[in-house]
């Protein structure tokens, strides 16, 4: 589909060409205009609905989850995610974290759960619901990822790794479109995760609903999808591959105030 | 790159007072394995060996994550070798003709397909694209160019289209790092994203006087 | 008919600044489904505003509207307390309305 | 969702099928929203159609009509267009993307309490003219803005 999109034929329709200034200050235009009606909102409304209704062979909620701060209770718990958790021994971040919930509270198949764990045209996703309804009991408060277990610390120094590990048929690590500054991918501007303003103002604003998938997306997502166009193998939702890149960029942008969801290109 | 490591730095300093109780984590190759097993694990997708291995890095690879791709720190002998051998891995197109066509290459710079797996793979049998405009400024018609790669407007205006131009930019293309160790830009002929034929095409967009590069 | 809507409406001196969200596919009808098969059509053809009960917008829409619409409105003569109310209808005959008073 | 209303209101187009909906007691008074939906203007591929649809075969060029957009989308999926009149007594504001198959996308009849202004996030298959069309004092009105449709992202 995208593919389609990059046809040859595009560029013909576009002569003549706008001047580069121009163009970064209307797709700038674009980026308020779209981002003054998010309707990402719809997904915390289902969220919640979703979060309440009794589900799973168990046939209970998920008002009995602990994300770190007690069984149910929600606000603030995303701030302080990933994190380790005694009862399952490994980092969680916040998706992690529900569907083990998922498994665990509901009796969710671990296939089951994952089965619609992306949205896209012809199916809404649960676990997208679910998130930005969490995510945003969170609203208003700085990230606060504390790195006090061996695990967390662990956690955060693999997710660096990952971060500048060259790898895959394109020889990409996250580094190479993530580690510079004022750098664009077509028109897409790319933040910078060394640089505190853009890690902050990008953390702080995911899940977000993304306008080229029209659903939200979480973190998973991001990572997934990245790893997808390094031509890496599909990386498993939750995995310690990602919660790992998840710590380190949260704990990067500890501090920045939560507004979810967020809205993207 | 100063000021990335000067921040990158500051965060760990951060890190290390909240915990100067408990020794530093090492991270090596081992425990990325180990989070390479646990994280593709086959339970939600299948994938053929060649896929898996996509997660080791190749020598080269190895080489600039070390660095973290400041090349003045790769000891000369070790730079030198791998380029070298790098040179000499290159396959030229049966026939030695360099020169393609700026149309064809033109396709292939819009075109990102090619070689993802898994939801919404790519199909094996369609030709891979280059994505030469999500880096670079290409045909001055496209105003949807990435600004990671510099501009390659005007390219072959000034530099002409010898056989010795046309070769440094197949081998570029080819092989990036053998002209620039660590860039950026992925080695398209090294790992077969590009057939030899399709980086032909490629360097005719760039250097063929006739290709909107060089209007 | 679960898919929620969402209203949103501040007063800037006597204008009442109206926001709503729709859940909906907006089908074009020109899309193949995983099945292989094209996807009806199915999109919201009407839109109505209320001001208190009176109608004061009648929109019409097609199937090119973005996916999960979102459209603003601007309503003179309301003060806090009014009762905003809007509603749609799409081509299959499904609806919904949501209503909100103005804070 | 009532299968019967369903079917007849695809066989029949949605104004006529509100009407036999109502007629065979399918619907209520409620349901009815708007005054049905102009079908023949909404099904119009070109754009001179589409204006004859509307009765606004011949609009006059106005400034007062501002369309606020990008000239630039990112993504063709979601283009915002805002538009304003502010031509004294606006009745209607219709959106058209000149490209698009169907070049008709909204319009919105303002009464009595309602700004001529709306906001709204539209679909646009390439690069095109955005026209509005506004209707004041009998008359029509018209005016257009490019936007250009890109690529984003590493996709591709």
């Amino acid at each position: 589909m995208r593919a389609v999109v990059c046809s040859a034929a595009l560029w013909l329709a576009l002569a003549p060409p706008v001047a580069a200034q121009s163009t970064e200050a209307e797709v700038e235009k674009y980026r308020k205009m779209i981002a003054e009606d998010n309707p990402g909102e719809l997904w915390e409304i289902k969220g919640e609905k979703l979060f309440m209704q009794k589900r799973g062979s168990k046939n209970v909620s998920l008002e009995q989850c602990d994300f770190g701060m007690g069984p149910g209770v929600l606000k603030g718990a995303y701030a302080r995610l990933p994190r380790y958790f005694a009862d399952a021994d490994r980092v969680m971040d916040m998706e992690a974290r529900l569907l083990h919930c998922m498994k665990t509270l509901q009796g969710f198949d671990h296939k089951a759960a994952l089965k619609t764990k992306f949205g896209n045209l012809n199916r809404e996703s649960d676990l997208e619901a679910l998130a930005t309804y969490i995510a945003a009991q969170s609203n208003q408060m700085p990230i606060d990822v504390r790195l006090e277990h061996a695990k967390e610390k662990e956690a955060y120094k693999i997710g660096e790794t990952i971060f500048y590990r060259r790898m895959s048929k394109m020889d990409f690590a996250c580094a190479s479109c993530h580690a510079d500054q004022g750098k664009r991918i077509r028109l897409q501007d790319l933040y910078n995760a060394t640089n505190k303003t853009e890690i902050d103002r990008v953390m702080s604003g995911w899940p977000a609903y993304r306008v080229s998938n029209s659903t939200v997306r979480t973190m998973q997502h991001r990572l997934f999808d990245c790893g997808w166009q390094m031509r890496l193998p599909n990386v498993e939702y939750g995995s310690d591959w990602t919660v790992a890149l998840h710590t380190f960029l949260s704990v990067s942008a500890n501090g920045a105030k939560i507004g979810v969801p967020g809205m993207r290109r | 790159m100063k000021t990335k490591h000067i921040v990158l730095q500051g965060v760990g300093a951060v890190l290390l007072a909240a915990c100067a109780s408990a020794p530093e984590p090492v991270v090596t190759e081992a425990t990325i394995q180990r989070v390479v097993q646990s994280s593709f694990s086959q339970i939600e997708y299948q994938y053929p060996p060649e896929v898996v291995a996509r997660t080791n890095q190749d020598e080269g690879q190895k080489m600039c994550t070390a660095v973290r791709n400041e090349v003045a720190k790769i000891p000369p002998a070790q730079l030198d070798a791998f380029v070298g051998k790098s040179m000499k891995e290159i396959k030229y197109p049966a026939g030695g003709e360099l020169m393609g066509d700026w149309k064809q290459g033109e396709n292939i710079a819009q075109s990102g397909y090619g070689m993802r797996f898994g939801e919404g793979a790519d199909d094996p049998k369609r030709p891979n694209g280059g994505n030469c405009y999500a880096c670079h400024q290409v045909a001055p018609q496209e105003i949807a160019f990435g600004t990671i790669g510099p501009s390659l407007l005007g390219y072959g205006k000034h530099r002409g289209a010898s056989a010795a131009m046309q070769k440094f930019v197949y081998d570029k293309v080819y092989n990036a790092w053998v002209t620039f160790p660590c860039s950026n830009m992925p080695r398209f002929g090294h790992h077969g994203f590009l057939t030899t034929e399709q980086i032909t095409h490629v360097v005719a967009l760039l250097l063929d006087p006739a290709s909107p590069v060089n209007k | 008919m679960a898919d929620p809507m969402k209203m949103r409406a501040t007063l800037k001196g006597d204008t009442a600044e109206v926001r709503v969200l729709m859940s909906h596919p907006m089908e074009t009808g020109q899309r193949k489904g995983p099945d292989g098969k094209v996807v009806p059509v199915h999109f919201i053809q009407n839109v109505e505003v209320k001001l208190n009960g009176k109608t004061v917008i009648e929109g019409q829409t097609s199937q090119a509207v973005s996916r999960n619409p979102v459209f603003s409105f601007r309503l003179k003569g309301a003060k806090a307390g009014d009762k905003i109310e809007v509603s749609w209808l799409d081509n299959k005959g499904d609806k919904n309305r949501t209503e909100i008073a103005i804070a | 969702m009532n299968e019967t209303r369903r079917t007849v209101l695809k066989r029949t187009g949605a104004t006529g099928a509100l009407v036999a909906a109502f007629a065979a007691g399918l619907l209520r008074w409620q349901d009815l929203l708007a005054a049905g939906w102009n079908k023949d203007a909404f099904g119009s591929k070109t754009l001179a159609d589409a204006l004859k649809g509307i009765g606004a075969g011949s609009a006059a060029d106005s400034t007062d009509i501002v369309i606020e957009a990008p000239q630039i989308a990112e993504n063709g999926g979601v283009v915002p267009i805002e538009v304003t009149s502010k031509l004294p007594g606006t009745r209607s504001i219709a959106v058209l993307i000149e490209k698009n198959p169907f070049p008709l996308v909204a319009k919105f009849d303002f009464l009595e309490g309602a700004m001529p202004f709306v906001k709204l996030n539209v679909k646009m298959g390439e690069s095109s003219n955005v026209r509005v069309v506004a209707e004041a004092g009998g008359k029509f009105f018209t005016t257009v803005k490019e936007v250009k449709v890109t690529i984003g992202g590493c996709g591709g």
